[in-house]
């Protein structure tokens, strides 16, 4: 594998579809479907083959030497601006243990979100070459090691999920699109200004000897790299490195999303399509996440320390809240958007508690969430299509004319419940065990496990009300599942299966990486500590 | 009078150029124009060679002198041209006649 | 004054001189005539300057070349019958006006600026050199100069052609 | 045979149903005789348990063989799973199995013609597996996973017919009380791994016998002992969460006896066994008076129901408090026979009255039965025995595993002084025996109460008959114990079950459990030979009162309802407001839906409407201003910027036309301004 830029290949293959796509012509939809449905293919295949080379031992997280599959060169250089300095981005992408699981992740619910697509019927040809746009933003932002880059992906997403909302959407999609864009582009703007501050607080040393400012995630970790009049820089006793750390939570929490951020989602959730829903649940809701581990912690390691405890205390309000809020709702999407932020907060929970245990059950979440949340969009979805109505209160019964996607149903609401042998289960558990370990969280983790309740009640009581009870004659005409929906929820199906079963699947990847990220926080949070002392 | 030194040749090109712009303010003939033109570009290829010599362009003046003569030529040949299209559309060539861009 | 400066001077007034002379009489002829001792003198400033092949190629090119097709152009827009071939001016006095302050400037300019001035011992021929950078260096605007003017030469045919197909 | 051996027949047993679970599951909507599959694996598990158990009770009686392997790793946490065989286990395996087994026969004839019934036969093979995992696992973290799959089978169960909307609801119902019991027992599996470090039984065990406390506090070891009991609270329907039991029965009846009388509902018993070296005094006391507190609530509920399986649901609720409260008081040994013999004379009156809906054509209210005596001889006689049993009769194996618990209680009493315990106890005794004779008498005595149903009645066929007649053999004492009198001689308590030695810290230790006290007889731990003396000795006492109180209670079962020598109508109007109680399950379910249900609820919809409205109107709140902030900047934009540059335009305009002289139309014009202004341009900018 040494060399062979697999990175570039699976972040830019979309691209190539794309435009594929682009040359074909718009009445050669079923082309344009199957050129989608490779790319992601191959994609899968892609990401097999880097879990197959990769290396469980490598750390990764602050340590260059031990990220894989890595490509680095200069990507921009302007020379010479006065008090600039050498202004240079590199192209550089490398994963290690947190990164390829997210790796994994996305190409899977993108492969399974194509299938879903296929009864897209407006705007084919555009909405594909949006799809696979946005495929590669979320790879890139996954693979990206340079903050420059990183965050140029998180903007490359942005755009076609703003439209893939508001032209395919639902009846008030052009609000929710604007919304979710307006909303992100917030988080954005802070992510921005942290990333700015960043670049002017630190330096790197290239191989040449020469100091330059940098973008480089890797060396941003590195304390001594930082000049003592940085604003951003530990050791400057007046620095600002509270207020970053906050703007750039904020620019993570909103897309977690966590309260008070969180009220884009469900409009969102509701408006857009089944296959971006799938999306937005399944990849874009863990990049939030992902940016707090990749980024906050590591380069933040002292405030994070400082803060863990609100971050604990979100998570929590995030279970409790998102929890009674799904309770309340009569519209079984928006039931299952509100969900989503209720197990984001086993997330947010798992990474406050900064314990191994704790941080690979919130990992393991977001993957589980990943697969488990696409699986109950899907399940919405093939409701939707059926009967083109949502509210919970319409149905009853489904389970007499529809046994076999009741079947998928309840496997899909129990895992969302944790309940053990199914994927969801292991990774609440770790979160709850990593957090009630860590003494600073212990009340929360206590109160939070009030969301496990709370989560079998939204869930049975949905389920009871659509597909329990007398059949109502609305719908004595629905079809069970057709070949295509088989093909969307079998393979979830059984990746939530084998999780429950054999979660060391995932969790192997990350145990070193996660291992040096905790060990990395906490001893340079004392050193910080010190220093700043 | 000093030692003859870059100023002389600026001063002579100069001269030369302001030559060149009367006859392509003043002259109603267009060749009498065209010939103006020819004058102003020899003003800058002195400039340019003097510079050449004295500046710190070294033989890369010569080079854009050499440049600016194929111009010229290909200039004058285009324009001639034009010259005569005018005169066959308007049967004289005097510009202050042909003022069709004005309104 | 030694004998470069004589000689500079002699070719300066010859420039000059039949410069103004070519701005300033009627007929058009005499004044592409008074426009060939310009040229020379010009050429002769070249080889003073240490320009050599651009000497050459001025007197090949503007001589030769530029000043027959001016004639012709001459011959061409003028009835050859009617022997008086003259040409008038207008707005006179204001383009004086304009043109002395035009030329003022730009001697004050010339004069005032401090121009780097660090004197080259130009080769005695130049012509190799010249070779070798424009095939060098230059090889890209070269090129597209031989482009330009067979683009020249293809559009002049085109537009004095007589009949617009 | 050998350890390994064992090991692997243990695994076989485990996997076996699942196997079954899968096989029915997913071909069953193909194949239509697919349950035989089904009835095929029970019974080879049946069989293959028979061997573990005899091999384990013969050649490994005094050997605990367990194996493990490691399921999750990383940094310093290692989770593993495994399992421990002892003889609690091969017991508990055989009675779920056996139980599972009949009832597999049973719903043969009683579920024939249920549109789904491979699912069915599914869902007990899933059901099965789950407890069998709860009854062979060896740590905390496995009894918390198959704890909720029994769950899970349960709620399938119950809302097996979910067409009828009190069945979904019952099924609801039974999962989510069980997942506050849940909730609570999975804080103390938290606790006790920040601790440890381990969800294993046994190492938990030895680390707390080391003097090693959570969080060096005997609080957290009390909190720890009282949140794990949270579990089996839900799990075994003990108050406050025993509402959902009687609702369950909304359940096929097979179901019934087999998960909410027989096993699913004794696993909370089970649970507190395995836990049992771990309750310090407190927590042992919290236990005694919950279970208490249970059995009399359920007793006086059940007097004065109607329905013949609620009644039975809400005795099995009373005699599961009796099996906590055992456990409160200290009597180990004793509560687990009586979770043994309950289950199956219990199991065997839940079939009963399966035959009897069954033959009644799905109607189960009192009032519509009676006089089936003569209808159904082998149902009414193998009822008869079961109630027997459960009343405490001598002769049957009730009245040994009953009469235990008691002289346990009044041990207990006279030890400790807390003497409200074997108060209730006895009461208990003297309601079970009342409303269990009531049962019967209004079932199988009189008149039949629907004369066109009782005509069309007629004996179970022998699927449905051998079980009945197999479980109420099983509640006779010679399987126990060859003496009639005290079960303590026979092998059940004497040679397989014995009494582990708490590892508490001697002073959370009751007065008569300190380790001074203890002493080995025999290889055997008596863990409190002064408990031991005080129960011999106040054993004939307790055997003699609960006989009595038993003969009383069905005396006056008889006197109301067989020879109605008193008028049930004028005693219930004479006390109405304890009738009213009674009958109206004292009220809980409705207090419940008050305030926790309703509370719940109300809370979701406030918090939703502070969502929607506060939180999103926020949002919008912002973007309105800025929508209005936008109209004002629009105003100010057209007419002062916009005015400006529209100012600027004019005099433009204005300048323009001044200028349009200098416009000649002319080149050469243009060419001198052009060049001026760039004169001037070089002349202002000349570089010095």
């Amino acid at each position: 594998m040494e060399g062979f830029p697999i990175l570039s290949l699976i972040t830019f293959l979309p691209i190539v579809g794309m435009l594929i796509i682009l040359f074909l012509p718009k009445e050669q939809q079923q082309a344009i479907r199957l050129t989608t449905l490779l790319i992601t293919f191959i994609q899968i295949v892609l990401s097999v083959i880097m879990l197959m080379n990769f290396d469980y031992k490598a750390s990764g997280i602050f340590d260059n030497s031990t990220f894989q599959f890595v490509e680095k060169f200069r990507w921009i250089e302007i020379p010479g601006i006065s008090w600039l300095g050498t202004v240079k981005v590199d192209y550089f992408l490398g994963i290690d243990g947190l990164s390829m699981p997210m790796v994994l992740l996305t190409s899977i619910v993108t492969f399974i979100a194509t299938l879903s697509s296929w009864n897209i019927t407006k705007a084919v040809k555009g909405y594909f070459s949006l799809f696979l746009l946005l495929n590669t933003g979320m790879m890139g932002v996954f693979v990206a090691l340079d903050f420059f880059l990183f965050y140029v992906f998180w903007e490359i997403m942005l755009l076609p999920m703003y439209f893939l909302i508001g032209i395919w959407g639902g009846p008030r999609k052009e609000y929710a699109a604007i919304k979710f864009f307006l909303y992100t582009l917030l988080g954005s703007i802070f992510m921005l200004l942290v990333m700015i501050g960043l670049y002017f607080s630190a330096k790197e040393t290239l191989p040449d000897g020469a100091r330059v400012f940098t973008f480089n995630l890797i060396e941003l970790t590195n304390i001594a790299n930082y000049s003592a009049d940085g604003i951003l820089a530990p050791m400057n006793p007046n620095n600002w490195r509270l207020v970053a750390y906050i703007a750039l939570f904020i620019g993570f929490a909103i897309k977690v999303p966590m309260f008070p951020f969180h009220t884009w989602l469900p409009d969102a959730h509701v408006e857009a399509p089944t296959p971006i829903s799938v999306i937005l649940a399944g990849v874009l809701l863990k990049l939030g996440t992902y940016g707090m581990l990749r980024i906050s912690f590591p380069i933040f390691p002292d405030i994070t320390l400082q803060l863990a405890w609100y971050i604990g205390l979100f998570g929590m309000i995030n279970i409790i809240y998102g929890a009674f809020c799904a309770l309340a709702q009569k519209d079984f999407k928006k039931m299952i958007a509100y969900s989503s932020v209720s197990h984001m907060g086993y997330v947010l929970l798992g990474i406050a508690s900064l314990s191994t245990t704790g941080i690979n059950g919130a990992i393991l979440q977001m993957f589980n969430h990943g697969t488990i949340t696409a699986m109950l969009f899907l399940i919405v979805g093939v409701l939707y299509d059926r009967s083109h109505t949502r509210g919970i209160d319409d149905f009853g019964g489904i389970a007499i004319q529809m046994p076999i996607y009741t079947g998928f149903v309840t496997v899909a609401f129990f895992a969302a419940i944790g309940l053990p042998g199914l994927s969801g289960f292991i990774s609440e558990a770790l979160v709850f065990v990593g957090s009630f370990g860590s003494e600073n969280i212990r009340i929360l983790a206590m109160v939070s496990t009030l969301g496990i309740l709370l989560g079998a009640a939204y869930m049975l009581w949905t389920l009871q009300r659509i597909f329990f009870g007398e059949l109502n004659q609305k719908w004595n005409e629905l079809k069970d599942l057709d070949w295509r929906e088989y093909s969307m929820l079998i393979p979830l199906t059984l990746i939530i299966l084998f999780l429950g079963i054999y979660p060391s699947a995932i969790l192997d990847i990350m145990n070193s990486s996660v291992k040096s990220l905790v060990d990395f926080i906490i001893t340079n949070a004392n050193n910080f500590y010190i220093t700043s002392l | 009078m000093a030692q003859v030194g870059l100023n002389h040749f600026l001063i002579v090109s100069a001269l030369l150029f302001s030559f060149g712009l009367f006859a392509v303010v003043t002259r109603k003939n267009a060749v009498m124009v065209l010939m103006g033109i020819e004058l102003i570009l020899n003003a800058s290829n002195i400039n340019f060679i003097a510079f050449s010599k004295f500046g710190n362009f070294a033989i890369d003046g010569q080079v854009i002198a050499l440049f600016v003569i194929v111009l010229a030529a290909a200039e004058a040949a285009i324009a001639l041209a034009i010259v005569l299209n005018i005169y066959k559309v308007f049967s004289n060539v005097n510009v202050d006649e042909i003022d069709n861009l004005k309104e | 004054m030694n004998i470069y400066d004589i000689i500079f001077y002699l070719f300066a007034g010859i420039t000059i001189i039949s410069g103004f002379l070519v701005v300033s009489v009627k007929n058009i002829v005499h004044a592409a005539f008074y426009l060939l001792f310009t040229l020379f003198g010009i050429a002769g400033l070249y080889v003073l300057l240490g320009a050599d092949f651009i000497a050459i190629v001025q007197i090949m090119v503007y001589v030769g070349g530029i000043l027959i097709l001016i004639l012709f152009g001459v011959m061409l827009t003028n009835k050859i019958v009617d022997v008086e071939i003259k040409s008038e001016s207008f707005q006179v006095i204001p383009a004086i006006i304009f043109i002395g302050i035009l030329m003022g400037g730009l001697v004050f300019l010339m004069v005032t600026t401090n121009w780097e001035n660090n004197e080259l011992i130009i080769p005695l021929t130049t012509t190799k050199i010249l070779g070798n950078i424009i095939l060098t260096d230059y090889i890209l605007i070269f090129e597209l100069l031989g482009i330009l003017l067979l683009i020249a030469l293809i559009g002049a045919a085109t537009i004095a052609r007589k009949d617009k197909v | 045979m050998t350890e390994t051996i064992l090991i692997n027949i243990a695994l076989v047993i485990l996997f076996l149903p699942l196997l079954g679970f899968a096989a029915t599951i997913n071909l069953g909507a193909k194949i239509k005789k697919m349950y035989y599959f089904e009835i095929f694996i029970i019974t080879a598990t049946l069989i293959l348990t028979i061997i573990a158990a005899f091999f384990k009770l013969s050649d490994f009686v005094n050997t605990q063989i367990g194996s493990s392997f490691t399921w999750i790793a990383f940094d310093t946490v290692k989770i593993d799973l495994g399992i421990k065989i002892d003889n609690i286990t091969v017991i508990m395996l055989f009675v779920v199995n056996l139980i599972s087994f009949l009832v597999h026969l049973f719903s043969l004839e009683y579920m024939k013609g249920d549109k789904r019934f491979n699912r069915y036969f599914a869902y007990l093979g899933i059901f099965t597996f789950s407890m069998l995992g709860i009854v062979l696992t060896d740590n905390l973290l496995m009894m918390y996973i198959f704890w909720e799959l029994v769950g899970l089978s349960s709620y399938l169960l119950i809302g097996f017919w979910f067409e009828k909307k009190s069945a979904s609801d019952a099924g609801k119902k039974a999962f989510l009380t069980n997942r506050i019991g849940d909730i609570g027992m999975f804080l103390g599996i938290l606790i006790l791994f920040a601790n440890y470090n381990t969800f294993n039984f046994d190492v938990i065990y030895s680390q707390i016998n080391l003097g090693i406390l959570p969080f060096d506090s005997t609080v957290w070891l009390t909190a720890a002992g009282i949140l794990l009991f949270m579990g089996a609270v839900g799990k075994s329907a003990q108050f406050p969460l025993h509402v959902w039991l009687p609702d369950a029965m909304e359940g096929p009846t097979p179901v019934s006896a087999l998960i909410h009388a027989a096993t699913m509902v004794a696993a909370g018993v089970y649970l507190c066994l395995r836990l049992f070296v771990m309750l310090t005094s407190d927590a042992m006391l919290v236990i005694a008076v919950v279970g208490a507190f249970t059995s009399f609530l359920a007793a006086t509920i059940a007097l004065t129901q109607t329905d013949i399986k609620r009644v039975l649901a809400y005795s099995t609720v009373s005699q599961l408090g009796y099996m906590i409260m055992s456990i409160g008081i200290g009597a180990y040994a004793f509560a687990f026979f009586h979770l043994v013999t309950h289950a199956f004379f219990k199991a065997c009156l839940f079939l009963g009255s399966g035959s009897v809906i069954h033959a009644m054509h799905h109607s189960q209210e009192l009032e519509d039965l009676g006089g089936l005596r003569k209808k159904m001889p082998v149902t009414y006689l193998t009822f008869l025995i079961s109630t027997l049993a459960i009343s405490g009769i001598p002769l049957t194996s009730g009245f040994l595993s009953k009469d235990g618990i008691l002289a346990g209680t009044l041990a207990f009493g006279e030890l400790t002084g807390h003497w409200l315990i074997p108060i209730l106890g006895f009461t208990v005794a003297l309601l079970t025996a009342f409303y269990m004779f009531r049962l019967l008498i209004l079932t199988f005595h009189g008149k039949p109460g629907n004369q066109e149903k009782y005509n069309h009645a007629h004996e179970s066929k022998w699927v449905m008959a051998f079980p009945l007649v197999l479980l109420s053999m099983l509640s006779i004492f010679i399987f126990y114990t060859p003496n009639p009198i005290s079960a303590e001689s026979g092998w059940f308590l004497d040679k397989w079950i014995s009494t582990p030695e708490t590892v508490v810290p001697e002073s959370t230790r009751f007065e008569f459990m300190k380790s001074s006290d203890s002493e080995l007889v025999d290889a055997n731990f008596v863990h409190s030979k002064l408990y031991e003396e005080t129960m011999h000795h106040v054993h004939y006492p307790a055997m003699i009162l609960s006989v009595l109180l038993g003969g009383i209670g069905i005396l006056f079962a008889f006197l109301f309802y067989q020879w109605k020598k008193i008028n049930v109508d004028k005693l219930t109007n004479s006390i109405r407001p304890l009738y009213n109680l009674s009958k109206n399950k004292w009220y809980l379910d409705e207090i419940y839906n008050a305030t926790f249900i309703n509370g719940t609820l109300a809370l979701s919809k406030i918090i939703s409407w502070f969502d929607q409205y506060i939180v999103d109107g926020i949002v919008n709140g912002t973007a309105k201003i800025t929508k209005i902030y936008s109209t004002y900047i629009k105003w100010i934009d057209t007419y002062i910027v916009d005015g400006l540059v529209n100012l600027t335009a004019i005099l433009s305009g204005i300048i323009g036309l001044a200028l349009r002289k200098l416009q000649t139309g002319k080149v050469q014009t243009y060419i001198v301004y052009v060049i001026l202004s760039l004169l001037i341009l070089l002349i202002v900018f000349k570089p010095v």
